[in-house]
């Protein structure tokens, strides 16, 4: 798609008058409050983007915890540690928190620190909302976690909530989870409008948008599709929401309604969802990649497009999430065609980060590692994403353990080494101290383990019969849980190291310059490590420099 | 250097063990229809092929990360476009997508045959079992699980098909087509049978259709795959194929104990005898909520000392035979016949310490459902 | 208006909008399921009988089944199990309604077709199935249904499968509806 | 107007020449380049809707 180009008078007439704004907006703060109310209060995308970036990590280890409670529950048939009531509250809260509460925050936090330092803007372009973004996140998290000590229990029926399961058979806390996806939803989406006032507006002068760093451009794409999607997962709730309390019948068939709607309107929001959680993702490899081959970007135009058209492919696909609720065949094939495209720009894009590592000059840093096995496993992901688009074939896949390994693969070697990846590499940027290497790679090489072991053996229990959300199981699928647990548990503890290397990070180590990887060529390597509170309170003028990027 | 032979090692290990893997029977079952054996050639031609662009795509990058190293001194070029080679990579891939798709698009185009059945069952997903109705031949029956719950809690050892076992498993005719209409009596459930590739949402208030022509005898199992509460796991498919001789056979069978059945409406039961039978239905229904033992579970009432029911046999009969609306209670009016409702209430009435001596004859029953 | 503004006020925009595309999806949704047949939804108004003459030269097997479902003390039955007819040609079945319990009780029931295809040409002129209906305790009430397969059902459908699920009305729903259907509801 | 089909055509396929790029970002107003790739959006989901229908009959 072509990308909207301000003209450039107005854009620096634009940056202008904003941070005229933003500066007095500054000075207020200084003198504003310490201690607990300037975290509170704060105003200031770096402090902000903390924040999200430390509310996402505790929420990774909740929903971690909850996973691992699945995994040992399913290290041996039979039921040993938990009832299946339980069980199903575990599986559907680890999806909730980990999709909406780990990986969504995440992305928020790393845009909110990188976003204003990669286009050289002061800070976001709505500050106050900011704050007010963030702060709903606790809240709607705490209400989420609060169900668990709920009559009936927490939410029961997986994160997809399929109707009638959560509408007529839903545990009475099924209200609350919905309130608190409302407030999730309204803090994604002043997040993603903030996010695209910023791009849009605040860029330093000279900076077109074909000059942004890829993360930036991803992000962008993000925030336009989290402005699509999350008003219709509200409206979805708010339609399960009258079901169950007002008497409607949306989804009842006795009352004219159709359950098979709620899956229609469900992934219609939900196929989106997929790729929010994956884009800005493929922003960060961008970055990392070129910064650790010392070479730049291989196709940053086709890169910038492919990210396009797999955001328009977004919406053409959800129906091949439910292959198997009975349609025509027409729909079949034209949901199969669509989704087998999505492959193409995908493909692009790891063609184009392996180009880029081509004739470059490598080093191996920890970032880079995360970044390396990102594309590898994402593909590995990828592949058998194809396999489940082949609809006859998926008719043997769906709802079984191969999904599980498949979506795993594409959201934890995925999403989350692509974030772990961002914040190896940006450490040195926050804290002014680069990482400890040694303990870095530790993490890394467990990880890596731990995953593969967890989600590798599911392919293989998928494709021998075993359905998804069962807490027990038959005697031929118990090698692959008994490997798969033992990997989850290994790569749930190796976690803990993480937590180290953070806390070692922001109380010491190697000092780094403003420049910390060679390599690295944004803007954001321009300001000082750590980077103080306020930057670009006078924009870089890049006009007169020579283009970036070509 | 350690880091990129530790990958490599890996990688081909992974490679190696692929078709180890694949014929030790961790891979998808071949099955017993002409679909399931296309879907099963289907699978392998889209998996190895990934498995080749994946061999060409990871060695090209584990050859730059090996070749490229700095340690090694290597120095970085600076190109960053090449519109031919962008062309093709994204040419072959769209024509890759092609082949695909063709062979995908036929094997679809053969499974929605709409051509006459031989025979017609109609399955209905209930919480948690299956309700099975063969529609020209006025027979129907409910497929519980059979494991007891005593294998679950590992206080037994488990048999071999733990949690794959039912009391009455669907029964058909080998070389027949047979059609499926699959609906739902609560939330949806989804009916799936590996060996026969058929997999099908079971709709509350909608109806869906499938079919299968089975070429060989013998026992398929399969499982609920679609979320539908506790007992998800709970829920095994088992069909038994046989061949058109044997399966009249049981059909035959079948028709004549549920018209003996039938004929013994009408007499005096014994207590004993309805409370053998009553146990019977008990444990393949009424088991899986209210427990063995008739502790109940969460929103399932106890049924032992329940003094709602005790109190009133009435009351107690049009529970079980119209359900309680407002509750998941159902309605077994329409799943079981007159002598099953009458020995499993008066089962419920006289079993775990109820003892009220209460004897609900089939022909009461009988004589409501009419 | 700052550009940030513009900006804001534009997303905003197209926020509310896509909330109200998910509401306006619903309807639209229906209305796709009854041209398209997706789901084998099938009309719940009559329809006219369309004048065509009956293609005497196949014979399309309709089936009909009948489903209870709890929190309803009715029985529904098909007089008619199936029937063999011409597409074009209208026929008439009957259907038997029974109330099991001593109160009226209001009810409806909720028609499927499938094949899905089907349902396109698949023409109600009478159906107890358009509205709720209220039976009284103990009653027994036949009800007939008048449909006609259209003659471009496509040539390899040989069987149709009619479905028909009772579920209960909720008291409060009913209330409203008493005034406009109780007179033929309840002496149909 | 041809020019600018083209360059969304190419966008879309994800490979344009820098220099056909570079003219885009210079001269080309970008409500145009929206409109045009919306309504090629429609044509390539009417397109594949078309072949879906054609291959169920």
């Amino acid at each position: 798609m072509a990308p909207k180009l301000p003209p450039q008078h107005t854009l620096e007439q634009s940056s202008a008058t904003t941070t005229a704004g933003q500066a007095q907006e500054h000075d207020h703060h200084h003198g504003g409050p310490t201690g607990i109310k300037r975290w509170l209060l704060t105003t200031n995308h770096k402090e902000i983007g903390t924040l999200y970036l430390l509310f996402s990590l505790s929420m990774f280890f909740i929903g971690g915890i909850f996973a691992l409670v699945v995994r040992a529950e399913l290290f041996q048939p039979g039921l040993q540690l938990v009832e299946p009531e339980f069980f199903n509250q575990m599986t559907t809260m680890h999806g909730l928190i980990m999709v909406f509460g780990a990986v969504m925050p995440a992305f928020v936090g790393l845009a909110n620190w990188m976003i204003p330092l990669q286009v050289g803007a002061p800070d976001m372009a709505l500050p106050r909302l900011n704050n007010f973004s963030f702060w709903l996140l606790p809240v709607a998290f705490g209400l989420l976690l609060s169900t668990l000590f709920m009559p009936g229990g927490a939410p029961n029926f997986g994160w997809t909530f399929y109707a009638p399961l959560s509408t007529d058979y839903g545990p009475p806390s099924t209200t609350f989870f919905i309130f608190s996806l409302h407030i999730a939803g309204i803090s994604s989406i002043l997040g993603a409008i903030n996010i695209i006032a910023t791009i849009l507006n605040m860029r330093a002068p000279g900076m077109r948008m074909m000059d942004m760093p890829l993360f930036v451009w991803t992000w962008l794409i993000t925030a336009f599709l989290l402005i699509a999607v999350m008003p219709v997962l509200a409206g979805v709730i708010t339609m399960m929401l009258m079901d169950i309390n007002f008497g409607t019948s949306f989804f009842d068939a006795g009352g004219g309604g159709d359950p098979v709607l709620f899956q229609h309107l469900f992934w219609f929001f939900g196929h989106p969802e997929v790729y929010i959680m994956i884009l800005p993702a493929f922003g960060i490899v961008s970055a990392i990649v070129p910064a650790f081959a010392r070479k730049p970007l291989f196709g940053y135009a086709s890169m910038v497009y492919a990210t396009a058209s797999i955001a328009i492919l977004s919406f053409l696909v959800w129906v091949h999430h439910m292959f198997v609720v009975g349609l025509p065949l027409a729909a079949e094939l034209f949901f199969m065609y669509t989704t087998m495209l999505i492959a193409v720009p995908t493909g692009v894009k790891v063609f184009n980060w392996v180009t880029t590592l081509f004739r470059g000059s490598i080093t191996f840093e920890t970032p880079m590692l995360f970044a390396l096995a990102f594309i590898v496993m994402f593909t590995i992901g990828g592949f058998s994403g194809l396999m489940l688009a082949i609809v006859p074939a998926d008719f043997q896949y769906h709802d079984t353990y191969f999904v599980v390994a498949h979506f795993h693969y594409v959201l934890v070697p995925g999403a989350v080494f692509a974030i772990i990846a961002g914040a190896y590499y940006w450490l040195p940027k926050w804290t002014g101290h680069y990482p400890d290497e040694r303990l870095g790679r530790w993490h890394f090489w467990l990880s890596v383990i731990g995953v593969n072991l967890t989600f590798f053996p599911m392919h293989f229990s998928g494709l021998a019969g075993m359905p998804r959300r069962i807490p027990d199981y038959a005697l031929q699928f118990a090698d692959f849980n008994m490997v798969s647990s033992i990997g989850g548990f290994i790569f749930g503890v190796s976690q803990l190291l993480f937590i180290a290397v953070l806390i070692k990070c922001v109380r010491g180590g190697e000092k780094a310059p403003a420049k910390a990887w060679d390599g690295a060529e944004d803007l954001e390597w321009t300001v000082p490590s750590p980077a103080p509170l306020h930057t670009f309170e006078t924009p870089p003028d890049l006009t007169s420099q020579a283009p970036q990027r070509h | 250097m350690r880091m990129v032979l530790a990958w490599v090692t890996g990688m081909g290990a992974a490679f190696l063990l692929a078709p180890a893997v694949y014929a030790n029977g961790w891979n998808m079952p071949v099955g017993v229809t002409e679909i399931s054996q296309d879907i099963y050639s289907l699978h392998m031609a889209i998996f190895w092929i990934c498995v080749v662009i994946g061999v060409v795509v990871f060695a090209v990058m584990f050859y730059s990360l090996f070749r490229y190293r700095r340690s090694q001194g290597a120095k970085a070029d600076n190109f960053h476009e090449n519109t031919t080679v962008e062309v093709l990579w994204t040419t072959i891939p769209l024509l890759i997508l092609v082949g695909m798709a063709l062979p995908a698009t036929a094997t679809l185009q053969k499974m929605y045959d709409p051509s006459g059945a031989d025979l017609d069952v109609m399955v209905t997903g209930q919480q948690w079992r299956w309700h099975y109705e063969y529609l020209d031949e006025d027979i129907s029956f409910t497929s519980s699980m059979s494991t007891p719950g005593t294998q679950i809690r590992g206080e037994e050892e488990r048999a071999d098909e733990y949690l794959l076992d039912v009391d009455n498993p669907l029964v058909l005719p080998v070389d027949q087509k047979v059609r499926f209409l699959l609906t739902s009596d609560d939330v949806i459930h989804s009916w799936w049978v590996p060996d026969l590739a058929v997999k099908q949402d079971a709709i509350p208030g909608f109806v869906n259709e499938n079919w299968v022509r089975i070429e060989e005898p013998g026992i398929y199992r399969g499982q609920c795959t679609e979320l539908c509460g506790k007992d998800h796991a709970f829920m095994p498919v088992v069909v038994h194929a046989m061949e058109q001789d044997d399966y009249e056979e049981w059909l035959a069978d079948r028709k004549e104990e549920a018209e003996a059945e039938a004929n013994s409406v009408d007499r005096e039961w014994e207590m004993d005898e309805l409370m053998e039978r009553g146990e019977q239905v008990y444990g393949s229904v009424c088991a899986t909520c209210h427990q063995d033992d008739g502790s109940g579970s969460g929103e399932f009432p106890a049924l032992a000392g329940n003094e709602e029911m005790l109190d009133d046999v009435d009351w107690h009969i049009d529970a079980v035979v119209n359900g309680v609306s407002g509750t998941p209670m159902a309605a077994f009016g329409g799943n079981l016949n007159a002598v099953e409702l009458a020995s499993v209430i008066t089962y419920e009435r006289n079993a775990w310490d109820n003892d009220t001596g209460d004897v609900v004859q089939p022909s009461e029953i009988q004589e409501l459902l009419e | 208006m700052t550009p940030v503004q513009k900006t804001v006020t534009r997303t905003v925009v197209v926020l509310i909008g896509m909330f109200f595309f998910a509401f306006a999806l619903v309807p639209l949704y229906d209305v796709f399921c009854r041209v398209t047949g997706l789901n084998g939804k099938a009309a719940n108004q009559p329809q006219a009988m369309s004048n065509e003459e009956a293609d005497t030269s196949r014979y399309v097997t309709v089936q009909f089944i009948t489903r209870s479902s709890k929190g309803l003390p009715w029985e529904l039955e098909a007089l008619t199990r199936q029937v063999r007819v011409h597409p074009g040609q209208p026929t008439e079945v009957e259907f038997a309604f029974t109330n099991n319990s001593d109160d009226d009780v209001w009810g409806r029931a909720v028609p499927s077709v499938t094949p899905s295809e089907a349902s396109l040409h698949m023409r109600k002129l009478t159906c107890f199935c358009f509205q709720e209906q209220l039976i009284g305790g103990g009653e027994r009430i036949e009800m007939p249904l008048v449909f006609q397969l259209t003659r471009d059902l496509p040539e390899d459908i040989n069987t149709v499968t009619l479905v028909y699920t009772l579920y209960p009305v909720d008291n409060d729903n009913v209330s409203q509806q008493v005034q406009t259907t109780s007179l033929e509801g309840g002496d149909a | 107007m041809w020019n600018v089909i083209k360059s969304v055509l190419a966008a879309f396929f994800g490979v344009q020449k820098e220099r056909r790029r570079q003219e885009d970002f210079t001269h080309g107003e970008p409500i145009k380049f929206i409109v045009v790739g919306i309504l090629l959006a429609i044509v390539l989901v009417v397109v594949i809707a078309m072949i879906a229908l054609t291959v169920a009959g």
